[in-house]
């Protein structure tokens, strides 16, 4: 056992103070205030303080830290992308995250598996190779590896699929991994606040001011907070908060499903994702099978869960795995995700001035969290986004300079 | 699984329908600015609330008009396009009571 | 260009390549080689009265649809359902189903000459649209269908919701059918058409189910008098 | 079976039949209808099961579906859960998740250090320094977990079927039959589930001692509803979850059946809360509802001398009960003060059971081997600041504790269905307060505890659904619960030691929720996810209620302040089989498969169809059988099956109007018996499909498209033409018309001998189209180019497909005609220099980008796409798709699709076919280049997959022509 848990059974009174302090009602006005206390908001309020030495920061959280996309995603991190400009925003995510458990001093779990995105058609196959290379190209390690590799990986696998779809190949990612989310939501929580920044729960922003063309104030439930600078960060609700300063943009919100078996001793030690079949799946550290799916194909604003999606993808799951015939589901849940026409985010400023836009995540939100909030709080800082966000800017949908994501979209997650 | 009455063929499961997305007038493309039509390419009103959408029952090939809360996922009505009047309602099971 | 052409040129039903391998009996029928029994009549008609599964694609089809379209099959004595999405006999041998309000599909019956009438006429007419048909056709008997589609389609198939003359476009194992019911030689049947490129899909999974509920496959000639 | 008592009416153990089975090693017989656990209990097994974190030794709990401690594996399945599960004859079972059996589990040892393992431990270890992680990582990873899984289990498909009904009842209790019946006297269709092997809910084991009366309810309404043919009643079978629409899958052993019903009655009862004590844990300490359910279901005395604690009158009743099977009860401890229990209570009394009020089991004692209680001690208690008052602490010898503290509504259906709930303090539990359409509930879970008021509150939710549907029926109004409340506001005793749990399947006690609300977990939601409260695999049926009661009571906040935690399907765990059920993968055949499969094809998926890849013959290599075939097109003749392409007719006058709105090109003055390119866009100008259009009269175009794009073409056909209105119908005969090509310098020869169509290529030349007969069959004749200039392409009714093919096959013998499939045809077409969208565009692709601007009419009025195309028109080209060759005799690594195309750092562009031509005897293929790099003869570097650099070098098409 470590010796840092001796303190725990020593101690006569818990000696663990709060994580971050339990603000009620905000200052009258603060240099900065991020609206969503999700991974991303906290991340860049963590930022924003490290980094920038910006400290005078309000974190506005419609319900409790962590409880959006963040509590709700299926912990896979990886940087498998197909654009040059994704692969690199992501892998530098990924560095940060390996390093992360000990820069917040609280263990996230990050637990390096290898990722197998599956192909069983021969157009799969071509895509897996296009990611291939440009993952190579980038210095990401990705190859395209055989059905033996991947028997040797899992080896559970029905590499037939059942019959139903034989698999031909796989994208085999090797730094794909998975973190407990809800930790790294608490750690840049902590980070921040001890930094400084004030974190609100329970704090809905009602309206945004904006006076000629610069954001000037935010009313919420709990009173109106003068501010220059705005930053949305509210995945799954851009579009209430984007509607607040009249901006149009391409989001619609797709819920997104995910379902949890009971704990079973560990067997699945990789990652595994097929889009033909729409499953991905990993075992938690807890034992369960975390297990997603696609989109919901129609908008909808709610976390209600299907059936159909739970249908679908336990048979998938069983095409797999036919061996689960009886291991248990024990629960569904759902998540809102802003989609883009490219698949790719929507980072940066927009033209309102003070106004920045941390959205668009489509399904792809957890894994860029760290470092969706060192580009944020960058370009808050500086009032002009980095490079490595360049070409997710809002104005690319009117340039018609889309990203090049969609190709990859059919495996994603 | 949801509910969705297509005016054609009655009250079926979502999974007969494709969703088409919402229903939106182009602007003239010979008078708007290629700003305005990037808008309307692009562009989408995604905040909740009542929408217009298209709908497809691909057994029977039929396009229609569903008037749908996207915060609510309730239907108030579905017609076929161009004829406006709601010849059926989101869903008789819900409905039913009085 | 309905089979105007010699129609002495072999034709297999869309099913039959599922149907392989078992040892059934064919014919042709209509000009389409179809199985007509499996396992013997007697074991057939014992099925048949608990599920049966039967595959009748030979039976002669025409299609039509458009704004003109019931117009023009009226001006040929075609008697019109009155309301979409059901169905009507005509002279007694030939089924006419109304799907949607105007597309048209007849079914001739063993002994209808309806379709070959109207695939005569090749003349074409503003508003009214042919629609070739290469259906995989089905019927379902016994006591055992609605169990079978119970599991097969979301819909409620029970007699007492899906009337007499009604006709549905629906998904059943997940493909795209037309299913009603009707009376086939005094008996109540179930029926099923889909595209026949889904011809032996939909027959394994039917005859799979009906299988585990006691029932199998039933060979046309069970029907043919 | 030393515990097992005298038979009484209503049991469900069938003492005719005798079995046995094994458990940890050791044989134990039971009788039929008993659950593993009962099985057990009844020989005096006390330690069933290892907690999941500590692996404490465990009992009985609930015996209602929520004992997870006590999981066992037959060596097949796994996570058997033995308190519901019945025991069958030969069973082999052993306990999971301990290391070395349950008596002696070598990992109890974790109990001991507990103190080590404070709430999220791990969080706050094991990650420094990183590199020790990974070794912690695996210990923290074996750990976890429950069974193990068995890789040999067999695919069980299970049944899943649809079924409509007017009234769905969850929970066949006192309730939902009355409930049922009510709703069934109107002639309605009424489906009753429960969970429980038998129904009667609370009339199988809630008897206060008096068997008669209780038996005769039971029989009496089950009776009456046994009696209507329209009352379905299923028993063994759960409500899995709600969906919306009342869509409800209810599951059983057999399978899933997904009801939809116009209304639906909750009916399913209350679940009972253990109070939280230090050590109640301890197998023997079980839930007077669990004593109860072991003496009346299964004739098994609970334990011989036993103390009830209660805070409530239910605890006197159990009492009762414990002593009608015989139990010693050595006493009644009454958290509450003064004199409750009613007339229970003085008939304990008058049978000399000593009754403690305003005391409370301050710890129960573990036996020296912690397998069992020898004792409770007891102390006086201060119910309304819940302080645990020992200075005259005593203790009472027993070797069981039967607990009743209150009840939690089995809520889960009307949660997600989306009702309001609202704190009633009346009975301190929440209840309905806004409820969805078409949904009411009944019974404990709305409030309802005494008998006679849930019989008339399932006479009430009747009368409401009813009413609902339409018909005529009496409005009562929900009884309000009088007397004292069934449940305790905050049973729990602190207790400086710990142990006392709230969670049974995490281990959580008291102090973790004060810790992690120091930690400033004080929120539901926060407390849940940090403590895991409520998220092992009873998903906090025992828990839930009672951690959100210690954190209102951290807070200093009203219970309803706290709010509840989400509740998501399932109410119990499913199987994946019951929900993955049948698989149908559904797919389409051409009329020519049987031919392809006796001709050894290779079929490959493309969309929904199975499509004939290549014909290898014997050891031949896909690459040489394409070669082959290829060959053959070039030199002599091929035929391909391309019966799965799209195939749409556009009849009537405004037939060229439709095509010009809808595609790139112009077709109003195109000659009948010509074909066009057709290029479709969507709106931001991404081609997302082309294909030919054939003009066969004025008023008639036959389009002809690719295979996996085909539906969704004819779906924006019909989406386009519901807004434009012309004068027009849109037939699809994709499936109705089956298509050959055949291709090669002897196609004509072949083909004429089966038609007395003019062939000729000069009047009949590529581009044209011809109707006539072939073989005796109607077709439509098409002299595409697409994979040859020798080509006729022949569309005719699918089922006559196979005698035109036969025929020529037979003519062709002599000349060398051989079938191609579709992997060749690519070969064929990429020689041809035919672009391929999905192959050679991806999905942001325009027009300019794959040099197709001669197909793009841009001084049309209007067509899809147009607008933004004028906008690309102006922009720089980003990159441009080119024709490419490798070396001559390239004898390097060959390039694949999708390879890169490099230029230093910089990424040109990729390949998207690229092929050897043995035709061509040439490596040739299509990439992106950037547009500096676009003209004939310029040359590019291609990256293979090893990393070599290949040089290619722009050509024009066909490529046999460079």
């Amino acid at each position: 056992m470590p010796l840092r848990l001796l303190k725990y059974a020593l101690a006569k009174d818990h000696p663990a103070p709060r994580f971050f302090k339990s603000h009620e009602t905000p200052k009258k006005s603060y240099d900065v205030v991020i609206i969503g206390g999700g991974g991303h908001g906290l991340a860049a309020a963590y930022y924003l303080a490290k980094d920038h030495g910006i400290t005078n920061v309000a974190v506005l959280e419609k319900g409790y830290i962590g409880g959006g996309n963040t509590g709700r995603n299926t912990t896979i991190v990886r940087s498998n992308y197909l654009t040059p400009e994704g692969v690199n925003f992501y892998d530098a995510s990924v560095k940060i995250y390996e390093g992360l458990s000990e820069e917040l001093d609280l263990n996230l779990f990050y637990s390096t598996r290898g990722h197998f995105t599956l192909a069983h058609t021969e157009s799969a196959m071509r895509t897996m190779r296009w990611r291939a290379e440009v993952n190579k190209h980038v210095g990401v390690e990705s190859r395209v590896v055989g059905p033996d590799e991947i028997a040797k990986a899992c080896p559970q696998l029905d590499l037939s699929c059942s019959g139903q779809a034989p698999i031909l190949g796989a994208l085999y990612h090797a730094p794909g991994s998975v973190a407990r989310h809800d930790g790294v939501a608490w750690g840049y929580a902590r980070g921040a606040d001890s930094l400084g920044a004030e974190i609100f729960q329970n704090t809905e922003v009602l309206g945004i001011d904006v006076k000629n063309g610069k954001v000037c104030g935010v009313k919420t439930n709990k009173g109106y907070i003068e501010t220059k600078q705005v930053l949305s960060a509210v995945a799954g609700f851009t579009p209430r908060i984007t509607e607040m300063v009249d901006l149009e943009t391409p989001i619609v919100i797709h819920p997104l499903q995910a379902c949890v078996t009971e704990p079973m001793k560990p067997w699945l030690d990789t990652i595994l994702v097929s889009g033909s079949l729409h499953v991905y799946v990993s075992q938690s550290s807890r034992g369960e099978l975390v297990m997603g799916s696609s989109l919901d194909p129609y908008e909808v604003h709610s976390t209600r869960s299907t059936l159909d999606f739970v249908e679908g993808l336990t048979s998938h799951m069983l095409d797999m795995f036919p061996f689960l015939s009886n291991v248990k589901v024990v629960r569904q849940w759902a998540g809102m995700a802003d989609m883009t026409p490219d698949f790719a985010p929507i980072m940066g400023k927009t033209p309102i001035e003070g106004f920045y836009l941390d959205a668009g995540w489509g399904t792809w939100g957890f894994k860029a969290t760290p470092i969706s909030g060192k580009t944020m709080a960058q370009t808050i800082a500086n009032d002009s986004a980095p490079d490595l966000i360049h070409s997710f800017r809002l104005s690319r949908f009117e340039d018609y300079e889309l990203t090049g994501e969609k190709g990859a979209a059919s495996v994603g997650h | 699984m949801k509910l969705l009455t297509c005016p054609m063929n009655g009250t079926r499961p979502l999974s007969e329908f494709i969703f088409g997305g919402e229903y939106r007038d182009a602007p003239d493309q010979k008078t708007c600015t290629d700003k305005a039509w990037a808008a309307y390419v692009h562009n989408r009103s995604g905040a909740p609330g009542d929408k217009k959408e298209w709908w497809y029952h691909s057994p029977s090939g039929t396009w229609f008009i569903a008037e749908r809360n996207t915060l609510t996922d309730k239907v108030s009505r579905t017609y076929l396009l161009g004829t406006q009047h709601a010849n059926s309602s989101a869903n008789p099971v819900l409905e039913e009571g009085k | 260009m309905q089979s105007t052409d010699m129609s002495n040129i072999a034709q297999t039903s869309p099913v039959a390549h599922a149907q392989t391998g078992s040892k059934a009996k064919w014919d042709v029928v209509n000009g389409m080689k179809i199985a007509i029994e499996f396992s013997g009549s007697e074991i057939e008609k014992s099925k048949k009265k608990i599920l049966g599964v039967t595959d009748t694609s030979c039976l002669s089809r025409y299609g039509v649809k458009g704004p003109q379209a019931s117009q023009w099959l009226a001006d040929r004595g075609v008697a019109i359902p009155s309301n979409p999405n059901s169905w009507t006999l005509c002279n007694q041998t030939s089924l006419v189903l109304r799907l949607g309000s105007s597309e048209f599909l007849i079914e001739d019956q063993l002994t209808g000459v309806t379709c070959n009438q109207l695939s005569k006429d090749t003349v074409r007419t503003a508003g009214v649209y042919k629609v070739p048909r290469a259906d995989a056709a089905f019927v379902l008997s016994g006591s055992e269908v609605s169990n079978l589609l119970s599991e097969l389609c979301s819909l409620d198939l029970r007699e007492k919701s899906l009337l007499a003359h009604d006709v549905i476009m629906t998904q059943v194992a997940g493909v795209s059918a037309v299913l009603w019911r009707q009376m086939l030689n005094g008996e109540p049947v179930y029926r099923i058409i889909c595209d026949g490129t889904y011809g032996p899909y939909m027959w394994d999974v039917l005859l799979e189910i009906a299988i585990e509920l006691g029932g199998g496959a039933v060979g046309l000639a069970c029907y043919q008098n | 079976m030393i515990f097992r008592i005298p038979k009484k009416d209503g049991e469900w153990v069938n003492r005719d039949k005798k079995i046995s089975f094994s458990f940890e090693g050791e044989t134990f017989s039971a009788f039929e209808g008993d659950t593993i656990t009962s099985a057990l209990w009844a020989a005096g097994q006390k330690v069933l099961g290892r907690s999941f974190k500590y692996h404490r030794p465990r009992g009985v709990l609930s015996l209602a579906n929520h004992d997870v401690n006590v999981l066992v594996t037959d060596g097949i399945d796994t996570n058997i859960r033995a308190d519901v599960v019945e025991v069958t004859d030969g069973m082999v079972l052993t306990a999971v998740n301990t290391s070395g059996g349950v008596k002696k589990d070598k990992n109890s040892y974790i109990d001991s250090i507990s103190p080590l393992l404070p709430v999220g431990f791990y969080y706050k270890a094991f990650h420094t320094p990183r590199r020790f992680f990974p070794f912690w990582e695996k210990v923290i990873r074996k750990a976890a977990g429950l069974g193990v899984v068995n890789f040999n289990y067999p695919r069980i498909l299970k049944r899943k079927q649809h079924a409509h009904c007017d009234v769905l009842i969850i929970g066949a209790g006192p309730t939902g039959l009355t409930a049922a019946y009510t709703a069934s006297q109107a002639g309605l269709e009424v489906i009753i589930v429960d969970e429980n092997s038998q129904a009667g809910g609370s009339l199988t084991y809630n008897r206060g001692g008096d068997t008669t009366t209780t038996v005769k309810h039971l029989n009496d309404l089950l009776a009456k509803v046994t009696s209507q043919p329209n009352i379905t009643l299923k028993t063994a079978s759960y409500a899995a979850g709600y969906y919306p629409d009342h869509l409800i899958p209810i599951v059983s052993h057999e399978g899933m059946i997904k009801v939809r019903a116009k209304t639906v009655i909750i009916a399913s009862g209350a679940f009972e809360q253990p109070p939280v004590f230090r050590y109640n844990d301890l197998p023997g300490v079980m839930l007077g509802s669990a004593a109860q359910r072991l003496i009346y279901r299964y004739g098994v005395k609970p334990f011989n001398n036993g103390v009830v604690v209660t805070a409530n009158d239910y605890g006197y009743r159990v009492a009762l009960d414990l002593m009608d099977a015989g139990t010693k009860v050595v006493a009644v401890v009454d958290m509450r003060k003064g004199i409750n229990g009613g007339r229970d209570a003085i008939d304990l009394g008058m049978r000399g059971v000593k009754i403690y009020a305003g005391h409370c089991v301050y710890e129960a004692l573990a036996s020296s081997d912690k397998s069992s209680v020898r004792g409770a001690v007891i102390c006086a208690y201060d119910d309304k600041n819940s302080v645990a008052l020992t200075q005259n602490k005593f203790t009472l010898e027993c070797d069981g504790i039967a607990m009743s503290a209150g009840w939690a509504p089995a809520a889960a259906l009307l949660y997600q269905a989306g009702t309001g709930m609202l704190f009633d303090s009346g009975v301190e539990q929440f209840v309905p307060s806004r409820l969805p359409a078409g949904m009411f509930a009944a019974g404990k879970v709305n409030g309802i505890y005494e008998f006679e008021q849930r019989i008339n509150d399932g006479v009430r939710a009747a009368n409401q659904a009813l009413r609902y549907l339409g018909f005529g029926a009496p409005q009562n109004v929900i009884e309000k619960h009088n007397g004292l409340s069934p449940s305790h506001p905050y049973p729990m005793v602190p207790h400086e030691k710990g142990k006392n749990f709230v969670d049974f399947d995490e281990d959580i006690q008291i102090k973790d929720f004060v810790n992690a609300a120091k930690e400033g977990f004080d929120n539901i939601e926060l407390m849940k996810r940090f403590t895991t409260v409520g998220m092992g695999p009873s998903q906090g049926k025992h828990s839930n209620m009672n951690a959100i009661r210690i954190l209102a009571n951290i807070r200093g906040l009203p219970v309803e302040k706290v709010g509840t935690t989400t509740s998501r399907p399932f109410f119990h765990p499913t199987p994946i089989g019951h929900l993955g059920g049948r698989g149908f993968h559904s797919h389409r055949l051409t009329s020519l498969h049987d031919w392809h499969q006796e001709h050894g094809a290779v079929f490959t998926d493309i969309g929904a169809w199975k499509r004939a890849a290549y014909y290898p013959a014997a050891g031949q290599s896909r690459d040489e059988a394409v070669q082959d075939e290829a060959m053959a097109v070039r030199k002599a003749a091929g035929i391909i099956d391309g019966s799965s392409f799209g195939k749409i007719e556009i009849h009537g006058p405004d037939a060229a109007v439709f095509l010009e709105r809808f595609f790139t090109g112009v077709y109003h003055n195109q000659k009948v018996g010509t074909y066009r390119h057709v290029m479709l866009l969507d709106e931001s100008g991404v081609i997302v499909d082309d294909g030919i259009a054939s003009r066969l009269a004025d008023d008639l175009f036959y389009i002809s498209v690719g295979t996996s794009n085909a539906a969704a073409v004819y779906r924006e056909m019909q989406r386009y033409q519901q807004m434009w209105q012309l004068n027009i119908g849109l037939v699809n005969v994709t499936g109705a018309f089956g298509t050959i090509n055949i291709a090669g310098p002897a196609a004509r020869e072949i083909l004429s001998t089966l038609t007395d169509l003019d062939l000729s290529y000069d009047t009949f030349p590529v581009g044209h189209v011809r109707e006539g007969q072939v073989a005796g069959v109607d077709v439509r004749l098409i002299r595409v180019a697409f994979v040859s200039d020798f080509a006729y392409e022949m569309h005719l009714p699918m089922a006559k497909v196979p005698h035109v093919w036969n025929a020529l096959m037979a003519a062709g013998a002599k000349h060398g005609l051989r079938p191609f499939g579709s992997d060749t045809q690519r070969l064929l077409r990429l020689e041809m220099g035919h672009a391929m969208p999905g192959v050679d565009t991806d999905g942001l692709t325009n027009p300019f980008e794959v040099g197709a601007d001669a197909s793009i009419k841009m001084n049309k009025p209007y067509f899809i796409g147009q607008r933004s195309l004028e906008i690309l028109a102006k922009r720089p080209l980003r990159k441009q798709l080119v024709p490419f060759v490798l070396a001559e005799n390239f004898k390097g690594e060959m390039p694949m699709d999708c390879n890169l195309v490099i230029d230093g750092r910089e990424i040109l562009g990729r390949v998207t076919s690229v092929a050897y031509s043995r035709f061509i005897d040439r490596c040739i293929g299509f990439a992106y280049v950037s547009p500096a790099k676009k003209e004939v003869g310029s040359e590019f570097q291609i990256r293979t997959d090893s990393g070599s650099l290949v040089t290619a070098r722009v050509v024009i098409t066909p490529f046999f022509k460079n």
